[in-house]
């Protein structure tokens, strides 16, 4: 794929260092807690998966019982689902889609076709890997798994998001690079999108030594003013 | 417009009804309903849910068959050491594991499966994140994937079942037919029927592995589907230059290995060769064999003993090699067995000439009733040759030594095919008792049955045998046509002696029932029934239990010189002697099996062609 | 279909030259003509014989004879007789007519063949692309794009090293066979 | 946040605009997109952007084997996966010359009408959503799983069910199926009047559904509209009847009309159509116990199977609309070309962009929906 090989990268596995202040633990734990409890879920539709979502959402597995609701627009969406293959042209929307919403954010891959291609694993128009190109906190096995498993995957994120292990979206900054790269790999060098992550990046001061290099160097060079998305009739 | 236009009543639905205020209170009855919300763990799926995949490792044979009609190229086989690997019994010790990152459940994997040892089980919930991806790789076992047990979901059924498990029909003579002629019984197949026969084969290649010779079967077989007949000729005689022969008389360890044999018939890989090479002109043929043959001549002179199927591979070999090669036969035909063992309804001797003509239109020379020890020493073939191989073959039939065995009246069976496929006179008995339930004792009966139903009108012939019938020695198939052809078995009988009339008549043959034939030690040690004593009458009796090799040519002096075991001679793994010129192989080696005579030749002829080489730096 | 729809039919479709037909079962009707006889016979058949529905335009390419195979898939509501009308045009330059004018589904198909095949259609409302908008290579379903090569060049797959694998490759085991190996194996 | 050398670009002032309608938005069934161009809340052009879902189904079932091809159809059309095996299976059956045993016949049959009910259940809940009414989804899709779990015992799987292929069906029909069937069928019925109470003469569906996106007979001639579109505007076919496969011709049903050709009379067609599936359902639970013999005829060894060279085009009513496989073999063991002319193609395209074109913004998406226009269909 790119340069950069995953294994590279480090897994950010290292529990979070406590305060010392017993009142900021309390608070940091009420926090996590309070953010498993409510959820929005981005409703957008990638692929097959997607089909058991309703089921999912509605009366008989019900997912608001988990304080879990669909929501529409990126920007106030927590969980992004990417719901089983992703084709090229999607994977675009995908990535724009991720870098819009606002951290803390959680990515859950359906489906076979996240993890390694799944059933279209020839195909010219899928992308294969999910975590090549945005991070991944959770994958849920089946072709398509069922709402049962889905909320017991949604059940699986809750609990990480509650220990706070859920942060695998610090890794997008942290690795923008890599993932960057792969971005490049697939959609060309000209690739850029309208969201800011190195500015973000430093913001939330999760840069780290790879989220500049050679990718972020190429998109430096190639950026442009944003102009609105071609839009032709 | 000249459409259909139906008008239809008024609908069904009337929307303009714009109901009474009062209907909202109607949803109060939903109050009163079952609410539709299931608990939120998981529910307990169908009894046929296709969830993870159980793989019963005691029955899965590694056959690899789920992997080739996986579409989404999800398994990989993997080799698991410890686990049973026979490729004689067609078992290798690779078991599927599945890749979760490309299945799609879809089961094809289970309804092809050929041993049914794979299924789907009702489990369905598998999360995990990316640092622990490497557990979306499994290899499923019988305890499915998280060890928790949900019982098997979707299994095979005789409707799912994929796998062709039935032979495709070959015609072939009705008893009545063929009992009073040698015409070769089975027709072989149509080019239709061979191509559905080929058809059926899953490319597991567990008959390759089982195959004495190795032969590339999968390879032909699917030429043959190929509708490439020339193809599959290459591919046999990549490994067998005795394809006339083992297309019909064969062993067939093949099939007994064959994937599709574990539930049903096994693909008909012999007969499938006898199609191949029955298809393709002789001359043709002898094309395919010599395409790309360009050895230069090393000058290098080899000598074989005996004209069979071990000789004759490894002087095909040797002289493809460049070598020159003679061979040696005591009789007047080539072939050795095949030639005088095998009765004419089983291999006709003109396919058998066609083979030898493909081996001698190489180069091989033949120098027949040639018998060494008489006309030639073996003195001078070490002189004159840089190598020499024994291959004589089992050609003295084994003696009972009952009582009265040394009566005129009593043959072996082997003395008795050779004269009959040399269409020597003999002297036909009415009745006959055959001693032995090998293949040789079904030749010898049923060539027997047919010389009698040609002079005498009717067949009068009992065969008597140690083991019972289902654990004879002779194929399955020859024993059913034996059955049809008219001849008499009767199992479980230890011969105890001939019975004499006053004249000096051979009468009939005394047997006692077989209580058990080998003892705790499992050593031959045969124990009677006396009182279940029966006199089967007959004019003569048949001794075919078996055949030992004459070594009397080797002269006194090698005799001594070279080392035997348990009468045998001592040989390595490549069929050298003590002695660094003397090689050995075929039927004197390994026992009675033209197959394993032809892997002979090849290991032999390697052998030879190193040495050779050596000698040559 | 009637005997008077069944011979009405036949009558029309002698006007046109060439015409070959099959009828592979009473519903299924085959007819092969020439590429400069296809609009001739569309518009016949929609004009005079109640053939309105457009049913798919599908595009084969037999890459061996060097040519793309158009079928025309015509309905008709009064005979319930499906027509397959089937002409060959070369694969070079892989140019036809557009039949938009006679009628009007046939630019989504023509569309979608440009760009799936290459065909271009002379006189369609819109040749630009549609599904492949992001998509750069040869036009995908063409026989000499291969699909698993690309992939196979463009994307990397998961390397697992389970635990399991680990414990039989130290006990001398491991992976025998992937399944892109015994796919390579095959063609 | 914004790059730093971000500049805002001045559009001329204009009161029209261009709106990106997806694919990321609640309005569109799918992953699909429409561009439309307002005038104030007026559409006056739209273009249909599709390809989202996009995966080369027609390139990959030429590179796997004709019964693998099985696995790979159903994907084809999510939300009603049936059609796909089956009118695959229709197409393989008729170019291998393979005769399909009756019961297997039946048995398709019933999950084609068994699918086609889960479509439109599916349907009424997206459809109505659209309007902003969510009771009827959360009805639709929770009575809508009932029949999935019938599909699961049936088949081994909830959605894809991979139970048809060519030759039959894979296993035959669990003990105490046609019962369980029967009793769920009584429970739809029964909900019918629940959802007509809700849903279908409520007066605020009513009213936005009626006069939206009308096609005239002509127009739905001219655009190639099937199935439940194209009786809406009072033409009846039927591809069921009037092209009968499997045993339709041996079966009463009615084909429900409408007139109005608006999204009000596609979704009543609807509406009548599943009390006309469930009573096929019913003639073929009456007649199964009857019907005896195998569920499928056998096929050579899979990977093995070659199919003799020829063309076929077969064509069965999904709930959709006419959807056809054109099937080419060149007597090799895979296909040497499959079509598939999903009925969404249509109306999901040309159709729409059409209709869009008047229609006020908020109405953009109930036209859609409407038309039951699947994403992935248009795109394989």
């Amino acid at each position: 794929m790119s340069n950069t090989d995953l294994s590279n990268i480090e897994v950010n596995q290292k529990p979070v260092a406590k305060r010392s202040n017993p009142f900021a633990n309390v608070f940091n734990e009420l926090v996590s807690f309070c953010r498993s409890r409510s959820m929005f879920m981005l409703h957008y539709c990638t692929g097959c998966g997607a089909i058991e979502l309703p089921p999912a959402m509605t009366s008989r597995f019900d997912m608001e019982r988990l304080g879990i609701q669909p929501m529409v627009t990126p920007r106030q969406a927590d969980i992004l689902l990417i719901t089983g293959y992703v084709s090229i042209k999607t994977l675009k929307r995908v990535i724009l889609t991720y870098e819009q919403m606002g951290a803390p954010k959680y990515v859950i891959g359906i489906c076979s076709c996240t993890v390694n291609g799944g059933m279209y694993w020839q195909s010219y128009a899928t992308a294969k890997k999910l975590d090549e190109y945005i991070p991944v906190d959770l994958y849920i096995a089946g072709c398509m798994p069922r709402p049962e498993a889905v909320i017991e995957g949604l059940q699986q994120l809750m609990a990480k998001i509650k220990t706070d292990e859920a942060n695998s979206w610090k890794k997008y900054y942290e690795h923008y690079d890599y993932y960057l790269g792969n971005q490049q790999h697939l959609f060309g060098n000209n690739w850029q999108t309208p969201t800011d992550i190195i500015g973000e990046a430093k913001t939330y001061q999760l840069e780290g030594p790879n989220t500049l290099g050679e990718h972020t160097k190429i998109l430096e060079s190639v950026q442009r003013p944003l102009e609105p998305l071609e839009m032709k009739l | 417009m000249k459409m259909k236009l139906k008008s239809k009543k008024a609908p069904v639905i009337d929307h303009s009804d714009s109901g009474s205020l009062l209907n909202p209170l109607k949803n109060l009855q939903f109050l009163a309903r079952k609410p539709v919300t299931e608990p939120l763990k998981p529910r307990l799926a169908s009894l046929n849910y296709r969830g993870f995949h159980l793989n019963d490792w005691e029955e899965c044979v590694g056959c690899a068959s789920c992997q080739k009609i996986c579409d989404n190229a999800a398994i990989t086989m993997v080799e698991i050491p410890g686990l049973p690997n026979d490729p004689v019994k067609g078992i290798r010790n690779h078991r599927p594991a599945i890749d979760y990152g490309r299945c799609c459940w879809c089961a094809l994997c289970v309804d092809i499966c050929p041993s049914s040892s794979l299924s789907l089980s009702r489990e369905y919930v598998h999360t995990c994140d990316q640092e622990h991806i490497d557990s979306y790789f499994i290899l499923p076992d019988p305890n499915g994937i998280h060890k928790e047990h949900f019982g098997k979901g979707w299994q095979k059924t005789e409707h799912s079942d994929l796998l062709s498990l039935t032979r495709s029909v070959m015609a072939e003579l009705e008893p009545e037919n063929r009992i009073d002629n040698f015409d070769e019984i089975v027709d072989g197949f149509t080019p239709e029927q061979a191509v559905l026969e080929a058809s059926r084969c899953v490319q597991c290649g567990m008959c390759h592995d089982s195959c004495p010779t190795n032969m590339h079967a999968p390879e032909y077989i699917r030429a043959i589907w190929n509708n490439d007949a020339e193809e599959a000729v290459r591919q046999i005689y990549r490994t067998n230059p005795f394809a006339h022969v083992c297309g019909r008389v064969c062993t067939h360890r093949c099939e007994d290995a064959c994937s599709i044999g574990i539930r049903g018939e096994p693909i008909a890989i012999r007969w499938l060769k006898r199609y191949a090479m029955d298809s393709v002109s002789h001359e043709r043929i002898k094309e395919i064999v010599n395409e790309g043959n360009t050895a230069k001549s090393s000058g290098k002179k080899v000598a074989i003993i005996g004209a069979g199927p071990a000789g004759l591979t490894a002087a095909f070999d040797l002289v493809r090699s460049g070598h020159q090669v003679e061979v040696f036969e005591a009789l007047p035909h080539a072939g050795g067995m095949t030639r005088y063992g095998i009765p004419d309804y089983r291999l006709p001797f003109d396919t058998l000439q066609q083979d030898i003509d493909i081996i001698t239109s190489l180069g091989v020379k033949i120098h027949y009733n040639c018998i060494i020890g008489k006309n030639k020493r073996m003195s001078t073939l070490r002189k004159n040759f840089d190598a020499v191989i024994l291959a004589i073959g089992l050609s003295q039939g084994r003696q009972t030594r009952i009582k009265n065995s040394d009566h005129r009246h009593v043959y072996r069976a082997v003395d008795l095919l050779q004269k009959i496929s040399t269409g020597e006179e003999i002297e036909l008995p009415h009745s006959v008792a055959v001693i032995g339930g090998g293949n040789v004792a079904m030749d010898i009966a049923r060539s027997l049955a047919r010389l009698q139903k040609q002079q005498y009108g009717k067949v009068q012939i009992t065969l008597t045998a140690l083991e019972e019938q289902q654990h004879f020695m002779a194929d399955p198939e020859e024993i059913k046509e034996s059955l049809e052809e008219g001849i008499v078995i009767k199992d479980s009988c230890g011969p105890q002696g001939c019975e004499i009339d006053n004249d000096g008549k051979l009468t009939g043959l005394k047997t006692w029932k077989v209580t058990s034939i080998f003892d705790e030690q499992h050593r031959f040690a045969p124990q009677y029934d006396e009182e279940q004593e029966v006199v089967h009458n007959c004019e003569a009796v048949i001794e075919a239990i078996g055949q030992f090799a004459d070594t009397s040519l080797l002269g006194k002096e090698l005799t001594e010189q070279l080392e035997w075991n348990r009468g045998r001679l001592q040989i390595d793994e490549n069929g050298q002697t003590s002695e660094d010129w003397l090689w050995s192989a075929g039927d004197c080696v390994n026992g009675p099996d033209v197959v394993h005579a032809v892997a002979d030749g090849h290991r032999v002829a390697a052998s030879i062609e190193q040495q050779l080489k050596v000698k040559t730096q | 279909m009637s005997a008077a729809h069944s011979q009405n039919l036949n009558v029309l479709l002698q006007e046109i030259e060439g015409i070959h037909l099959t009828h592979h079962n009473p519903r299924r009707l085959r007819a092969d003509i020439a590429a400069e006889a296809l609009p001739a016979l569309l518009a016949l058949l929609r004009g005079r014989a109640s053939y309105v529905h457009l049913s798919a335009i599908s595009c084969v390419d037999w890459i061996e004879e060097n040519q793309f195979e158009l079928v025309y898939h015509l309905w008709s509501y009064e005979t319930s007789v499906l027509i397959s009308a089937h002409i060959r045009i070369p694969r070079e330059p892989g140019i036809y007519l557009s039949v938009f004018d006679i009628y009007t589904p046939a630019a989504f198909f023509e569309r979608d063949i440009h760009e799936m095949f290459g065909v271009y259609f002379e006189g369609s409302p819109d040749m630009s692309k549609f599904i492949l908008t992001e998509w750069n290579g040869p036009p995908p379903m063409r026989k000499d794009f291969n699909s698993e090569k690309w992939v196979m060049e463009t994307f990397s797959w998961q390397e697992y090293h389970p635990d399991w694998l680990k414990d039989l490759e130290e006990q001398g085991g491991g992976i025998v066979s992937t399944p892109e190996s015994i796919r390579m194996d095959n063609k | 946040m914004r790059p730093e050398n971000y500049q805002a670009v001045n559009h001329p002032p204009s009161n029209e605009y261009e709106l990106n309608f997806g694919p990321n938005h609640p309005g569109i069934e799918g992953n699909y997109a429409l561009k439309v161009k307002l005038q104030g809340d007026t559409v006056v052009e739209a273009r249909a952007d599709a390809g989202y879902l996009h995966r080369g189904f027609e390139k990959l079932m030429e590179d796997r084997l004709w019964i693998q091809n099985i696995s790979l159809v159903p994907r084809i059309c999510v939300p009603d996966p049936v059609p796909m095996e089956v009118c695959y299976s229709l197409a393989v059956e008729e170019l291998a010359g393979l005769e399909l045993p009756e019961r297997a016949q039946w048995l398709r049959v019933l999950q084609l009408e068994l699918s086609r009910i889960a479509a439109h259940l599916f349907y009424f809940g997206g459809h109505a959503a659209t309007t902003g009414m969510y009771t009827p989804m959360y009805w639709g899709v929770a009575d809508r799983d009932l029949l999935l779990d019938l599909f699961e015992e049936l088949t081994g799987g909830r959605v894809y069910s991979i139970y048809n292929m060519p030759g039959g069906v894979r296993q035959d029909i669990p003990r105490g199926f046609l019962q369980r069937l029967s009793d769920t069928l009584d429970y739809i019925e029964g909900r019918l009047k629940d959802y007509d109470n809700l849903f279908f003469t409520n007066q605020i569906f009513v009213k936005r559904a009626k006069g939206i996106g009308i096609i005239s007979q002509e127009q739905a001639l001219e655009w190639s509209v099937t199935g439940p579109n194209l009786r809406a505007c009072g033409l009846e076919f039927d591809v069921r009847r009037d092209d009968p496969y499997l045993i339709y011709d041996q079966l009463k049903f009615d084909i429900p009309t409408e007139h109005g050709g608006d999204a009000w009379a596609r979704t009543l067609v609807r509406r009548l159509e599943m009390v006309e599936s469930i009573s096929i359902i019913r003639q073929v639970i009456k007649a199964l116990p009857d019907i005896k013999g195998p569920v499928r005829t056998p096929i050579p060894n899979p990977l093995a199977w070659r199919v003799p060279a020829g063309d076929s085009y077969a064509r069965v009513e999904s709930s959709k609309g006419e959807l056809a496989y054109y099937v080419v073999s060149n007597g090799g063991d895979k296909p040497y070309r499959v079509h598939i002319r999903g009925p969404s193609a249509m109306h999901a395209v040309q159709v729409l962009e059409k209709l869009a074109v008047g229609c006020r913004v908020e109405d953009v998406a109930q036209t859609m929906f409407s038309l039951d226009a699947c994403p992935p269909e248009v795109d394989r």
